[in-house]
């Protein structure tokens, strides 16, 4: 019974993992129809900024929840400016783009943090079910990723930010004239995505550890998360990440890791078979 | 007896969640006919269309096309039962010629050893674009590659052709041409035309089909339709009243 | 027409410049008195907290050989080459050093996969090779040497010595390549052969970071220690979650890896501290050449090093010994070094006596468990002289020096 | 714009093909032919991905997987058989089948875009993390274990037909290798200025159009799905016979990408160009092993993000519109040489 507690909380906060790392993606891809393939680096930098202001005496939680997503924020934003913005409605060039970008990412996380592997211990301890231990912080990654889909409902749905945001993707040309300034909602929109990728990478980094490859590991399972979710950015990353990640974590207990990765994987090709797009249907810009 | 239609629908229907778009329209075009569907925004006519075309699937009912239900055909099949579309927004290859558009329609429909001679005269004769023959599509301007396209559908030597709205965003001489252009090819194929431009319609047509909320109001020869009165309702009352083209 | 022509000369030229340009761009201006020995580490991409301090290695090494006179009164020059955790670049970069830059001996490869990539291109080009990698056994290949460990030799002595500390019941940990496959069925053997029981042995790809699932299952088979062959810096992760989830304390863990990558350094004490590993070499084993070479690493690359790892030192030992030969050769000659190599030589380095095996090309060397606390490694027990029994077993080059292969050892 | 009818290009491919492989083994030493092999090899890969989206209009993310089972099937054919005739058959069959699978599963599927790329990245993650947990000794296929994350070594080099014993040397390789770069690009160039490719390349163009027309782009799109796996898997072929080793990093992302690269750099809609750009990347990616001062990973992106911004098309096409001089009435230019005839009329009118 003890074990069944566990392999459920297991579950829940392989969910919960893989809805942040896909939400900072499904937010820049459902709304503005970009395909960030860099995502993954801005994990990885999440992670090192993380571990950098941790090991600076920064308070540990301080760094995860707020210096990750601000330095990853920023950065997202610079990247917007001078990449992303130059080829809005190019999918494929975009995509291109920000793949070179990744490359870019590592080689420089590469030159600045080397190749080792970073870390920093998990800040919170064990706690018992029943016999069985289990990382206290699986809770934390569980709570961290509701607050995430509060907040992002919240935003996109209630605020005066959310309505223009929403306008704009819609039509761009319509919310302009009425006085908005298409660009900056891009900008900011961008930004949303890559602070919260950058979030996810300071979660993350207590457990896995961070090295400069670590995107890689993350992007693919990203990408198909979000485009298996489809175009509803909430209830698509939720769904997908639920059945994904119910998939994994229930094949990796049953065989081996392996295995729970092809069931994954294999799953994701299904589902894009039966629901060609996605779960929540074809992309429009400017769903939340 | 006569041979069968060369478009029947019986009982067609198409429903959007709770929208009745098509509504048991039973319809049917002959060989040689010059049907015009018109309807104010939002009665169905496009709609329609996109069943014809085996875009939609029907909610209930059939469409025949010489005689054969198209349920469950590809486009690509559709259009091997000898029918001709062109949509409503110039649908070209606009990185090729003029000549290698209308090249590639030929070719499928009449072999290689026939293609480029089927080509030329489409292009010199009957659309009169032979100045433009090796002009990238996508540099001609909006009249001109609506003709490109008329060519292409004309390659096909098609029984049955399908125009949606041929003459929009058209204006004055162009319009003429088109007009002549269309009465030519019925000479050689059926016809059915979406159009919402009453003085496109009038250059044109000899029998109508009027949609309403996705049923047919009346089908008659084109004085007669012009003449009625609830036509003169619907179109001018809609007009006015909605704005929404739920088909388009 | 014109265009036609012009499209014949563009395609032809380009063509050409293609072909003149890709090889040889870049000359050798090398003086024609340096002996030139080949270094191919991963100093980029998913290896380099590996391939870092045996590049180190080898060029203390060399500088060590040059202040003392040279060889055969000529310098040694390293040329390096990173070949960034690729196969393809493994071959490409082996083929070079052996055929272009013609080096005399070529010292690398981390894992089984680029060793196997560059030993038969050493082989076919007849450049003397050497192997400083712990790894699985059983290559047989008169031109290859392997100065690491072997499974069966660290481990017949380490697993009994360990279960006699925790107990009989093991839950085996490994990373899923032909090394981690090996090592496992060596710990089942010597563990089965002692009347241990193993109660599973999951593997896991170099690239797993998630481990949530395993630890759960762990500490559902309840066993009385943990034995791990993760390699690499994803698999650091599974110390972290072993320790989060409160795990560190109650079940111990041994391991045939841990360090090799560095892990300890990573990782904080609370998360390291206890685990128990079997090798050949620790920075605080306690003889003369040992702090020799201690000394002479912190003085040429600064005392705040992270770690130098055993696969640094068996690269120290490994070029060691290949200068014996040479100077024992008194040529650089290929057969003649290997005849001087096969005639028993053996180097007193900071690991202790290691001696070249004549009919495997393996080393006897002493092994070591080692435990850690506080990030430092204290020698716990050493077995001294222990033989490469395993690939023994199925190699014996002075019978059948044209052997060619790695044998599969049956366990 | 679909294939110009001339044959200058094909006859300038079989003269340098030939004169590279008479001239260059008489100047060059060992080494740099084996480098010289390498590219040609490559570049028969950076063709196959030309081919299907260049002028198929298919981005496929996973492409390195048909090269990965053509290196596979065909180090497994050669090492069972010990004939390598039917290994390098099979290198491109097994392959070529998994593409019509792979094809019939995405195009019947109406699946296309980024949900397409979506799938085949998955395609190449599965078969990476397959290929990867073979390393047990239960995985193998005939007498060959399939080995894991270290792969299959030592696989034996092609003998020419029916005669076992004459294995190729670095020398006949090289040969081979040049004459198959050359065989594929005249392939592929005839294929395009076909009916077929003209159709293919119309598919790409519009779709939708094409379908109206009566032409199953379905179909189409799978034969040339297929053509291109089978091309790859022939690469992969050459490339186990090159380094006498396969590993399942033939199947990782990071292999897709550098195929993708390769074609985006050389420009894509061009045969010549991926040529060009997986030549030049690979010469880099070398050069800069034996730097170790820059990082690989800072250049290769750097080039990618600048060709992109910079050169959207490519180095070929925007080399060849500098060296016309950019004069706009040469797009016209080109398209009349599209279809064999002259209208120097439509010129002077645009």
């Amino acid at each position: 019974m003890d074990y069944l507690i566990a392999v459920g909380l297991e579950v829940v906060s392989g969910i919960a993992s893989l809805v942040l790392i896909s939400i900072g993606l499904a937010v820049v891809f459902g709304m503005m129809k970009v395909i960030n393939l860099a995502h993954g680096e801005f994990l990885m930098m999440g992670g090192y900024a993380t571990i950098t202001a941790a090991n600076a005496g920064v308070n540990i939680w301080v760094s995860i929840l707020l210096i990750a997503p601000l330095v990853v924020g920023l950065i997202g934003l610079i990247v917007e400016r001078f990449v992303i913005r130059r080829l809005y409605g190019r999918v494929i060039d975009t995509m291109l783009a920000t793949w070179g970008l990744s490359l870019l990412f590592i080689g420089l996380a590469t030159t600045v943090f080397g190749n080792t592997t970073a870390g920093i211990s998990s800040p919170l301890g064990p706690v018992n079910i029943g016999h069985v231990g289990v990382s206290a912080y699986k809770f934390f990654i569980v709570a961290v990723a509701l607050a995430v889909i509060v907040a992002l409902y919240s935003l996109f749905k209630l605020s005066r930010f959310g309505l223009v945001a929403r306008a704009t993707m819609q039509n761009a040309a319509m919310s302009s004239a009425l006085g908005v300034e298409p660009p900056r909602v891009y900008a900011a929109t961008f930004a949303i995505g890559s602070a919260l990728a950058g979030l996810a990478g300071g979660v993350l980094a207590p457990i896995t550890g961070v090295v400069p490859s670590l995107g890689a590991a993350f992007v693919a399972k990203a990408f198909i998360t979000v485009i298996g979710g489809g175009s509803t950015v909430l209830v698509g990353t939720l769904s997908a990440s639920g059945i994904f990640a119910t998939v994994n974590q229930l094949a990796s207990f049953a065989t081996t890791p392996v295995i729970g990765e092809v069931a994954l994987l294999g799953s994701a090709i299904i589902l894009l078979r039966l629901l060609p797009h996605g779960i929540t249907g074809r992309f429009f810009k400017g769903r939340i | 007896m006569t041979n069968p239609p060369l478009v029947e629908t019986r009982e067609l229907s198409v429903h959007f969640g709770g929208l009745k778009a098509v509504n048991h329209v039973n319809f049917s075009v002959c060989d040689g006919e010059l049907r015009c569907l018109i309807g104010p925004n939002g009665a169905g006519k496009t709609t329609f269309f996109r069943l014809l075309t085996g875009v939609h699937a029907p909610t209930s009912g059939t469409v025949k096309i010489n005689g054969r239900s198209i349920a469950g055909l590809q486009t690509h099949q559709i259009a091997k039962l000898g029918v001709g579309i062109k949509t409503q927004i110039p649908s070209l290859f606009d990185n090729l010629s003029v000549h290698e558009n209308i090249w590639l329609s030929a070719r499928r429909n009449h072999g290689r050893a026939a293609a480029n001679q089927i080509a030329d005269r489409v292009i010199t004769e009957e659309v009169g674009l032979g100045e433009y023959a090796n002009t990238e599509a996508s540099k001609l301007s909006h009249g001109q590659r609506q003709w490109v396209e008329l060519g292409v559908v004309l390659a096909q030597r098609p029984k049955l052709i399908l125009l949606d709205e041929p003459a929009a965003g058209m204006t004055g001489s162009d319009m003429e041409k088109t007009a002549e252009l269309i009465k030519r090819i019925n000479r050689s194929s059926a016809m059915i035309v979406v159009e919402h431009d009453m003085e496109f319609i009038k250059r044109i047509a000899k029998t109508v089909t009027v949609f309403n909320r996705g049923e047919v109001l009346v089908e008659s020869d084109v004085d007669t339709v012009l003449a009625d009165e609830r036509v003169r309702e619907v179109y001018l009352g809609k007009r006015m009243g909605q704005r929404h083209d739920i088909g388009a | 027409m014109s265009m036609n022509r012009r499209d014949f000369l563009k395609t032809a030229v380009i063509s050409s410049a293609a072909i003149a340009l890709s090889p040889g761009v870049v000359g050798n201006a090398l003086a024609a008195t340096d002996i030139l020995v080949g270094s191919i580490h991963d100093l980029s991409g998913g290896l380099d907290a590996y391939g870092k301090p045996m590049q180190d290695a080898m060029v203390l090494a060399a500088e060590e050989i040059n202040a003392a006179g040279g060889l055969l009164g000529r310098p040694l020059k390293i040329v390096t080459k990173d070949p960034q955790s690729s196969m393809q670049q493994y071959a490409q970069l082996a083929q070079e050093l052996a055929l272009r830059d013609k080096v005399a001996v070529l010292h690398g490869g981390i894992t089984s996969a680029s060793r196997e990539v560059i030993r038969p291109i050493m082989r076919k080009t007849n450049t003397l090779y050497f192997y400083n990698t712990q790894y699985e056994g059983g290559v047989c290949d008169r031109n290859t040497f392997c100065t690491g460990q072997t499974p069966a030799q660290n481990l017949a002595t380490a697993v009994p010595d360990i279960m006699g500390r925790w107990g009989k019941k093991i839950y085996i940990v490994a990373a899923d390549y032909n090394y981690g496959q090996i090592v496992s069925q060596w710990v089942k053997k010597y563990a089965l052969e002692n009347g241990g029981n193993i109660l599973s042995i999951d593997y896991f790809p170099l690239d797993v970071t998630e481990f949530g699932p395993t630890v759960q299952k762990i500490q559902a088979a309840n066993p009385d220690f943990v034995f791990s062959a993760l390699v690499g810096g994803a698999h650091l992760s599974f110390y972290r979650q072993w320790a989060a989830a409160g795990l560190k304390g109650k079940i111990p863990m041994a391991s045939s890896t841990f360090s090799h990558g560095q892990e300890h350094v990573v990782l904080n004490a609370s998360e390291s501290d206890g685990i128990l590993v079997s090798g050949n070499y620790f920075p605080s084993i306690d003889n003369p050449a040992n702090k020799a070479f201690t000394g002479a690493w912190a003085k040429r690359f600064g005392a705040d090093y992270p770690y130098i790892t055993e696969l640094a030192a068996a690269t120290y030992q490994g070029m060691h010994l290949w200068a014996k030969g040479v100077s024992k050769a008194g040529t650089l000659d290929r057969t003649q070094v290997l005849e001087a190599l096969e005639s028993g030589i053996s180097f007193d380095g900071p690991t202790g006596r290691v001696s070249i095996d004549p009919a495997t090309h393996h080393c006897t060397m002493d092994i070591r468990l080692g435990e850690v606390k506080d990030k430092k490694w204290s020698v716990c027990e050493t077995w001294p002289q222990r033989a490469p029994l395993d690939t023994s077993s199925v190699c014996d080059l002075i019978k059948s020096p044209n052997e060619n292969q790695q044998f599969v050892i049956k366990i | 714009m679909i294939g110009s009818r001339n044959y200058w290009p094909i006859a300038a491919a079989v003269i340098a093909a030939l004169s590279a492989i008479v001239v260059l083994p008489a100047i060059y030493d060992e080494y740099s032919l084996l480098q010289l092999t390498i590219y040609a090899i490559l570049s028969v890969l950076a063709l196959s991905l030309a081919f299907i989206w260049g002028y198929g209009g298919i981005l496929s993310f996973g492409h390195a997987v048909f090269f990965g089972l053509g290196a596979y099937s065909y180090a497994i054919g050669a090492i069972n058989f010990g004939e390598t005739t039917i290994a390098l058959l099979l290198s491109m069959v097994i392959p070529g089948l998994f593409a019509a699978a792979l094809g019939y599963f995405l195009f019947y599927g109406r699946i296309s875009d980024v949900y397409l790329g979506a799938i085949t990245l998955t395609v190449t993650l599965i078969f990476f993390n397959l290929a990867s947990s073979t390393s047990g000794p239960e995985y193998r296929v005939g007498r060959v274990p399939l080995g894991g994350f270290n792969g299959i070594p030592s696989i034996p080099q092609l003998n020419v037909p029916g005669f076992p014993d004459w294995t190729l040397s670095t020398t006949e390789l090289f040969a081979l290798s040049v004459a198959t770069l050359a065989l594929v690009y005249i392939g592929l160039r005839l294929l395009i200025n076909s009916d077929f490719g003209r159709i293919v390349v119309a598919i790409k163009e519009n779709e939708v159009r094409a379908e109206l027309l009566g032409y199953d782009a379905r179909k189409y799109k799978l034969v040339t799905f297929v053509i291109g796996g089978a091309i790859a898997g022939l690469a992969g072929c050459l490339f186990a016979n090159w380094g006498g080793f396969t590993s399942p990093a033939v199947f990782a992302l990071g292999q897709s990408v550098q195929i993708i690269i390769w074609v985006v750099v050389g420009g894509v809609g061009t045969l010549a160009g991926p040529v060009i750009g997986c030549v030049l990347i690979q010469w880099l990616t070398n050069s800069l092993a034996s730097l170790n001062t820059v990082n690989n990973n800072l250049i290769m992106g750097g080039i990618l993000v600048v060709v992109v911004l910079m050169l959207p098309q490519g180095l070929v096409p925007t080399i060849a519109r500098l060296a016309r001089g950019r004069r706009p009435v040469q797009r016209l230019d080109a398209a009349t040489k599209g279809l064999g005839g002259a209208s120097t009329k439509s010129e002077a009118r645009a």
